[in-house]
This record gives C-alpha cells, structure tokens and sequence, in this order.
C-alpha cells in the first residue's frame, strides 16, 4: 500500500462544507437504534464547536427507506424533500445537514436531477404549493453531518481527553471504516475522498490516533438493502453481505469499526450476534466480536463522554474492550442502569439554541 | 524550392515526416520538447504484431535526423504561434523566431493516467502497473513484484482509460488490446511457469496480423481470455490483488487473486497537443484529438490553411499508421507549398 | 413493441439510469446482490433496452427485478453512466402500477413493507417507529433490543430524546398539521394511490391463493409473505 | 433457521482459487484446439439440444475452463454428440471430443484416476 497515491486522490475529493449556521434532520434509522449519536453530535456542535444548529419540530423522514423500499414513488419523495427545504427556508437557515446517509443521498440525487430536468423541479414546485401552500429555495449547501465533524475533527482533537492509542502497548488502535453507500457511491464528488478511498472517516482516525486499515471488502455494502433486510425472507443476504465484510477483515485484526451511516454500525453489530449464534464465529480478539461505533460515539469518546450517555449499551456486540484499550473512565456495573438521570440530554436536545 | 517547414514533435510521425521533406529539399525544422527524439517508442521492447524489437524501428527514425536540411532542436517547446499573411512566425522556448512557410503539428499522444481509475489502484496498490512499466521491466529483463519475488498469476485489464465515459474518453484506443496479447505473451516467454488472463470487453484484432497473434497466444501460450470489465481490485492481506469481475459469457461474477495487475492504458490527446490547440486556434474534437477537416480525405489538414497535422494527434493510430499518415502529410504540405508559389 | 418501454420512460430515472448498455458486466461484477442471489443487472439492463414488451412484461412479473439492494455501487463504475439500480427502481414502480409485482413471491412482499415502513411514514413521520416492535419480527436484534424494548421510554429518556414530547428532538410527535401535510403531498403526487394499488392487487392475490388477509400483519398472507422463502433465489 | 427466520446465503460467484480445473487439464492435454475458442457462440447456435432447452455449448466451455464442475456434470449429458457443432466453428475447435473427453475425465476422477 502507498498513502502517497491515497493522498493524491485525497486531494482531488475537496469538498464544500459550511462553517456555521446548520439545518439539522434527524434520521429515522439513528433516532431508534443510536439516538445517544444524535445527541452527543448535537452537544459537540453547540457546545464543544459554538455551532448554530437549528432543528425544525415539523421536519419529517425524508421517505428515503421507503422511497427505496419502492413503495414511496419519485415525485412523493421529491415533493417531501421540497417540503423540507422550504421548512429550512422559512427558517432562514441554507446550510443542510442531514444525520441520515439515506437521506443525504437522496437530496444529492434530486438536486442533481433538477438540475438536468428543470421541469422536474418545477413540478415539484407546484405540487408542493398545492398540497402545503410552502415555497421553497434550494440549500447552498449540502453537507452530511459526518463531514461536518470531519471539518471539526482537529478542533475535537485539541479537546480530546483520550486517544485512539492503546494506552498500555502505545500502539494505534486498528480502525476499519465503513461508509454508507449513498454517500459517495452515486455522486464521488460530494464525499468527501471520493467513492474508492473516501476520507471522510479516516480524516477523524488519524487526527485522534488511530490507525484506518484497508481490507478487500472495504467498499462491500453492509447488505442492508432495504427491503432485503426489512422483509424477513430476505435476511440471508443481508446477513451474508456482512459476513462477506467480516471474513475480508479478519485477518488485519482490526480493533474497531466506524460508520457514518445509520444504519451500517446496527447491521454489523447485530449481524455479529447472528452468525455468532448460528455458526459459532466471532471476528474479534480473544473470543470477542469486533466493537461497532458511529463517527458521533468515537467522536464522544475521544472527548470523553460518559459511554453510557452514548448509548453504548444499546450496541448488542459489547464495546467494552474498546473502552478498555483506550482507557476510558467508566462505570461497568452502571451499564444497564437507568436510574442515573442524563447529565445534558435536556439542556441540549429539546431546545433550539 | 527554398522553402521552410516547422515540424512540431519529433516522435514517429515528425520524424518520418521531416525525412520526407527534407528528400525533396525542404529545410525542415525538427522540435522536439524531450531531449531525445523517438517519443514513446524509446520505452517500448518489443512491437507488435511481429515482435520485432523497436530498436529496430528506432535505428531507422534515428537515421532521418542527420538528413541534410533537418535543423533539430531538442529541449524546445512552442511559446507562440501566429500566421502572418503568407507565413507563419513561431517563437521557441528558447526565445528564438522561426519563420515557416508551413507547419506541421506531430504531437503525438500521452498514455492515459491510470491514476484515474482509482478503483484499480495504480500508484495505491503496489503490484498494480501499466502496459509502459511493464515495457520497462521486459527492457531490463527482469518482471518482478515489489518484494522482488517472480508473479505466478497476472491479469491484463484491457481498456483502461478508453470506452469509459467515467474518465471522459468515450473512444476506442484500437491498439490496447493487440498490446495485451503481445504483452501476454512475452510474460509467459519471459515466466513459463505464470498463468496470464486478459479481461476484455471485446477484443478489437483489426490490425494486419493481430487475430494471427491473439490466436498464437491461445494456442502456443496458453493465455486465459474472460469477456467482462474488472469492476475493482484491492491489496489483500498478503500483498495479493482481489479482482471482481463478471464472467459474461458464463453470467455469473468471479473473484481472483493475482500476484501482478497490469493496465492497458489507452491512448490521449497529449499536453503539448493541447498547448498547441490553444496558442494555434487549432479545433480539437469531442476526443480532445486535433479534428481534421474531413475524415476521409483531408485527415492531414487542419482548418488553418498551411498547418498539417500527421500521426496520433488526431486519433490513436499504430506505427504502420502513423509513418503512412505521416507520408500524407509530407504530399499535403508539398502540394501546399507548390501552389503558394 | 416498446409499449411498456414508453411507460417507463415516463419514469425520470429511467431517463437518467440507461444509455447504450455494452454489456461489460462491470455493474454485475461489483453488485452485492449479484454475488448471492441469481441475478444479474447486466441481463436486465440488456433485455429492457430491446425495447421488446413480452421480455419486460417477464421482468415486471419476475422475482429477479426484486434482488437489487439499491446500494448504487453500479453506478459509481459503469463506463456508459448507466445506473441499473435506477432502471430496476423504474421496473418496480411499473410492476406495481400495473399489478404484476403480486405475481412473484419477493413482489408480494411490496404489501408488508408498506404495512410497516408506509404505515410508520404517514401515521408518525418516520420510516421507523419501532416501539413495540419486538424481536418476533427481529430475532436478530438480540437480547440487547429485548432489554430495549423492555424498558422504551428510560432507555429513550437516557438518550436525551424528546420521546412523543412537543418541540424538536428524537422521536418528537411531529405535529397532527405537519402530518396533514405530509397526507396531502402523499394524495397528490401519487404516494397514496401508490398504497392502494398495493392493498388491491395483494388483496386480490390473498383471494387467489386462498389466504386470509385482514388489517395490519396479524393474518396469514401478511405472515406468509413476510416469512416465505422458496429457496430458488439463490443457489 | 428456527430462531431467526432464515440462514446465511453462499455466494454464487466463480471463486477462481477455489476451484477444481482437472477436468479442464485433461480436456487441454488431450484436445489442444478446446484452447481455441473464441465464444462466439456458433455452436449453441447451431446446437439441435440447444434450439430447444436452455443448453449453451459456449457457457458449457467455459464453465469447464473454470472448474465449475458441478454445473458442467449436470450439463454435459445434454449434448447428443451429433458433432454440428464442430462443422460450424470459425477455430476449427473439436467441441463434440471436448464433450467426449469431458465424460471420460468424469469417469476417471470418479474412480480416483485424476
């Protein structure tokens, strides 16, 4: 491997990401299986980064899951997302920022079509106005929240309490990255690095010590798939898609996995658990599975944030030996514990600063 | 007939077609950028389709510039570019003015960069090379893997670079897949042992001889032939490359570990030729290769009256093709030149 | 001739998803439902631009146009800029208007995503509403969602959510207006009549197949869809 | 299966390193034209079993080539050894001996004798 050639291509994957201002939209995925992500970003941003992040009560899913599902069709969906921008508009706010890759992807897609086919766009426009009577301009800028933090990453690593680095061989901790397909995989040129050697996650690692590695299998999709995991009939694909990804990744030992989609890290923690309980396979060290995070959790636990305020609880493969190795300070016994009241959930998440 | 040409790059086709000028007393003036003449040729072992070594081919280019009349200046580029009235006025990067009665543009073409197809990791994954690395290693007669271990299985992805419209070409490189087979069999000639496979779309033999070779390497060579476009490539764990494909004749997609990957990198419009375009006012095509102003009989003209254009500047062409068009080039500018009288 | 393929051009991902199709087989080569289902996006994008009505009126019957996982990795490689993923979403969106997705088992299962997924959109706002969705539907999820679903509303109060509350945050009730709305874009731009072309065609196949099928997913057809997996889809 | 509702599905990819090319070995020694072929698909077009089931001479070369053998012993039963195949090929490829020889490297490797 030569980092020289990665840097190269690095460089030709620069993309635009506002500085201040953002119009947050949740993801449906993130808010049922990690809604401590959602908070933690939302705390780092207001807090650690003296963001302005305004979230909209009225904003909805943008259909994505079932617009890929098939069962939303294109102009429904294209006509939901014209609603969101026109919340983002009437709000004052042009800087999008969706937590979803889903749904990222998706807004890519239909600027890019309207663009190519105006009187798309203009349909939209009228059917919008028909059925909410809301106008709407476009974002100026489109950025997912994984890039967000990506432009913050040194800011989070002048405040980091721990590093990637195993604190008792000194040694990086080996970080797979996985990114959500609709990141880049449609348009390369909105990810950050491109669709073959997106840096967008591998930006955080090195800045907070660790070590990305590359596997095979590395651009393999986590098999969600939508109806294929969301139709119990078709779980043995998505189920094999990840196993696809485990066995490529093995060998190079890897101590964690980060994602930036939603939906991957519950797929390849949960994936772990089934092929564990159906063939007696771990991929991780010592007998263990291999702890999954999102960007949202690494970037907490590097400031170090409670990990049960995180939600790391809510991951059914355990990510203890990653707290271990890093040396967090933490309660084991607290896990399940959920008498202890939030310590800023409330402060940050339900008001709008 | 005291006339004078300026013939811009000194690869095959400047070459062929100053020496041609020059036979019928032409004084020609020979650019060239590089400090040696020959362009492309000088890293290439072996042509195809008969495998003669091109230092033949060189020895013969090499003899046209100690012709009488030939003034060649290497390490030269064109700063300026302008026809006045009846001649043309061509300031050197050296600062020098040439006045020229006509002036042919022989450019030539860069090999497409293989960096840009990032999914096959040229430049990321260290056994990963182009079809001109690998020239180079049969030069020094030696193919060997980063750790300096002997490749036992190499694959040769055709048409890099070319018929992809991710990368902007959307034209075939013609000479890719004739260079493959030539290349394929010289791996097994220099590595009994190897396997070699070639991934193709289609293969394009539509060359004198080239169906022959394709055929040699079947039959005497043993070389693997699978229709389908490598989709990526990656560094396994001990240094191998895991290709996917699809095998399309048998529909079904297939995964394979090779020691060595090569690209047959295809042919583009080269950066000088398009410095020239542009201080010259000369029209390029869709292909960004010089376009000519007709594409049956008036390939060698371009739109400005008294500027020629000869071999692959306006399109990827062979060395037969290119000396012939270079050939044409010389009647072009003589015939011109005639009637300017 | 080229009835069905007109139709689809209707379709604006059509449009942008197919040029001239070369057959390099780049996109099956990198597709991850290629790797474990019979299936090749190569082949279908080859027999739609044929242009040819009975082939695609096969393929709006068959169980291969439901493969795809929609990831997209086709699109990032093929030399032509074609997307198959967008052709099969084209295919799919036709095979539903005009009821031939009930004609092959993974079609059927169109009627269970939209009890779930398009019920959770135009009732709550979210693609995903999971409370109360136990591990009888997700034995996957494990013990841990379990634990989740065991205790819902101090697990969400710990994350900091702002759990059916007013205002924003996760899981907020989004407001009974915002929902109008969002009704009403549904009614509109065809999402609606989308729903009860699925309901109708899936009721008149349960008829068929001699299947009960009530509201919601407690009944047979819905169970059987759902669950139903032949074994041909892959080898 | 029970518990969870479904099993993990195998890939269907041709796994190149994973495969048994002997048959195809054999086939190479004995037939050296089986080399030749260029897929253009002259013989399954010519093919009588092929105008009428979903027999493909062409893929049954291919498949042998690369070891799917399990594929090609189903298959290879299909042809009825006419030999039109062979009158056909712009190679001059022996496609009916390919078969021939095809059924003899199964019988052997059956018996353990490859």
């Amino acid at each position: 491997m030569i980092l020289e050639g990665k840097k190269a291509v690095w460089k030709d994957y620069q993309k635009e990401i506002a500085e201040d201002k953002y119009y947050y939209v949740r993801s449906c995925v993130r808010q049922n299986f990690f809604p401590g992500s959602e908070t933690a970003f939302l705390k780092i941003m207001r807090e650690e980064l003296n963001k302005d992040v305004y979230e909209h009560p009225c904003h909805t899913s943008c259909t994505g899951i079932g617009y890929h599902s098939d069962i939303v069709p294109v102009e429904t969906t294209m006509t939901v997302v014209a609603r969101q921008f026109a919340l983002m508009t009437e709000a004052g706010y042009e800087n999008l920022m969706p937590s979803c890759i889903t749904s990222f992807g998706l807004y890519t897609e239909i600027l890019d079509t309207w663009h190519h086919f105006p009187e798309v766009e203009e349909k939209v426009r009228r059917q919008l106005k028909k059925a909410t009577g809301r106008e709407f301009k476009k974002p100026k800028n489109l950025a997912h929240s994984s890039d967000v933090i990506f432009k913050f990453r040194k800011e989070i690593g002048a405040k980091a309490k721990y590093k990637l680095i195993n604190k008792e061989t000194g040694e990086p901790l080996k970080v797979v990255d996985h990114i959500g397909c609709h990141y880049a995989k449609m348009f390369p040129s909105k990810g950050v690095g491109g669709a073959e050697y997106p840096y967008v996650l591998t930006g955080m690692i090195e800045e907070w010590g660790g070590q990305i590695i590359d596997y095979p299998e590395r651009r393999h999709c986590c098999g969600f798939g939508f109806r294929q995991y969301l139709v119990q009939a078709n779980r043995g694909f998505s189920v094999a898609c990840s196993k696809e990804k485990f066995e490529s990744m093995k060998p190079f030992k890897p101590d964690m996995i980060i994602t930036n989609c939603p939906g991957c890290p519950m797929f390849l923690d949960r994936w772990q658990y089934v092929i564990n309980e159906m063939e007696g396979k771990r991929y991780g060290q010592n007998g263990e599975g291999i702890p999954v995070f999102t960007y949202e959790e690494v970037a907490g636990l590097v400031l170090g944030y409670d990990p049960w305020e995180l939600g790391l609880q809510m991951h059914q493969t355990d990510c203890e030996p990653v707290l271990n190795k890093i040396g967090t300070d933490y309660s084991p016994e607290d896990k399940y514990n959920l008498d202890i009241s939030p310590s800023y959930s409330k402060k940050h998440n339900l008001i709008n600063v | 007939m005291g006339k004078h040409v300026v013939v811009i790059g000194g690869g095959v086709a400047g070459l062929e077609v100053a020496g041609q000028l020059s036979k019928v007393g032409i004084e020609v003036s020979l650019i060239e950028k590089d400090s040696n003449t020959g362009g492309h040729l000088n890293k290439w072992y072996k042509l195809f389709p008969d495998r003669r070594k091109s230092s033949e081919v060189m020895e013969y280019l090499n003899g046209i510039t100690v012709n009488k009349g030939i003034n060649l200046m290497t390490d030269t580029s064109i700063e300026m570019f302008n026809r006045k009235r009846d001649h043309f006025s061509i300031v050197t990067s050296g600062g020098k003015e040439l006045i020229a009665d006509a002036v042919i543009v022989a450019t030539g073409f860069d090999l497409f960069k293989s960096a840009r197809k990032e999914e096959y990791g040229y430049g990321i994954y260290d056994n990963v090379i182009t079809s001109a690395d690998l020239e180079e290693m049969f030069r020094k007669g030696e193919i060997s893997l980063t750790n300096n271990t002997i490749p036992e299985k190499i694959g040769i992805i055709h048409c890099v670079g070319s018929r992809d419209e991710k990368v902007g070409n959307f034209y075939c490189s013609k000479l890719c897949c004739v260079t493959a087979v030539k290349q394929a069999i010289e791996i097994r000639e220099f590595l009994p042992e190897s396997k070699v496979f070639c991934f193709y779309m289609d293969m394009r033999m539509g060359g004198a001889l080239y169906e022959e070779l394709y055929r040699e390497a079947q039959e005497q060579w043993g070389v693997s032939f699978i229709r389908g476009k490598v989709s990526e490539a990656s560094e396994t764990i001990d240094n191998q490359l895991l290709i996917k494909v699809e095998d399309t004749l048998a529909g079904r997609p297939l995964k394979m570990k090779l020691d060595l990957l090569v690209l047959m990198a295809g042919m583009e419009m080269s950066e000088g030729g398009k410095k020239i375009a542009g201080i010259g006012g000369l029209r390029t095509g869709e292909n960004r290769f010089f376009a000519a102003t007709d594409n049956h009989f008036g390939s060698n003209k371009s739109d400005i009256e008294g500027v020629f254009y000869a071999g692959t500047c306006t399109a990827p062409m062979n060395i037969t093709e290119t000396i012939s068009h270079a050939r044409a080039a010389a009647i072009e500018v003589i015939d011109y030149l005639k009637c300017s009288n | 001739m080229g009835k069905l393929y007109d139709l689809l051009l209707e379709d604006i991902r059509f449009e942008e998803g197919l040029n001239a199709c070369m057959n390099c087989g780049v996109c099956t080569a990198i597709c991850p439902a290629a790797e474990f289902y019979i299936y090749d996006p190569r082949k279908i994008v080859d027999d739609v631009q044929t242009k040819d009505d009975e082939k695609i009126t096969e393929l709006l019957m068959s169980e291969t146009i439901w493969y795809c996982g929609e990831c997209m990795s086709c699109k990032t490689r093929c030399p032509r800029g074609n997307a198959p993923g967008l052709i099969i979403m084209a295919l799919r969106s036709l095979s539903q208007d005009l009821g031939y997705f009930t004609e092959s088992e993974k079609g059927r299962q169109q009627l269970a995503l939209k009890r779930t997924v398009g019920h959770w959109m135009i009732t709550y706002g979210y693609c995903l509403y999971l409370e109360g969705v136990g591990t009888s539907m997700h034995p996957e999820q494990g013990p841990v969602w379990d634990w989740i679903q065991d205790n819902w509303k101090e697990v969400f109060k710990k994350m900091g959510a702002n759990y059916q509350g007013d205002g924003p945050g996760i899981l907020r009730r989004i407001p009974e207006e915002a929902m109008d709305e969002i009704r009403e874009i549904f009614k509109v731009t065809g999402g609606m009549k989308r729903f009860e072309n699925i309901e109708e065609f899936s009721k008149k196949k349960a008829k068929e197949l001699n299947m009960k099928l009530d509201d919601g997913i407690e009944n047979e057809y819905f169970q059987h869809i759902y669950k139903t997996n032949n074994g041909s889809h892959t080898r | 299966m029970d518990k969870f509702g479904f099993t993990i599905s195998t890939g269907r990819q041709i796994d190149y390193e994973s495969n048994d090319r002997r048959i195809a070995e054999y086939i190479f020694e004995r037939e050296p034209s089986f080399r030749l072929c260029i897929e253009c698909g002259g013989c399954s077009a010519t093919c009588t079993t092929g105008n009428f089931t979903d027999f493909s001479l062409r893929e049954l070369n291919i498949l042998i080539k690369r070891g799917e053998n399990e594929q090609v012993r189903e298959k290879l039963n299909k042809c009825m050894l006419c030999g039109k195949c062979t009158l056909v090929c712009p190679r001059g490829v022996n496609t009916r001996n390919i078969v021939v020889l095809a059924k003899k490297a199964f019988q052997k490797s059956d018996e353990y004798a490859i």
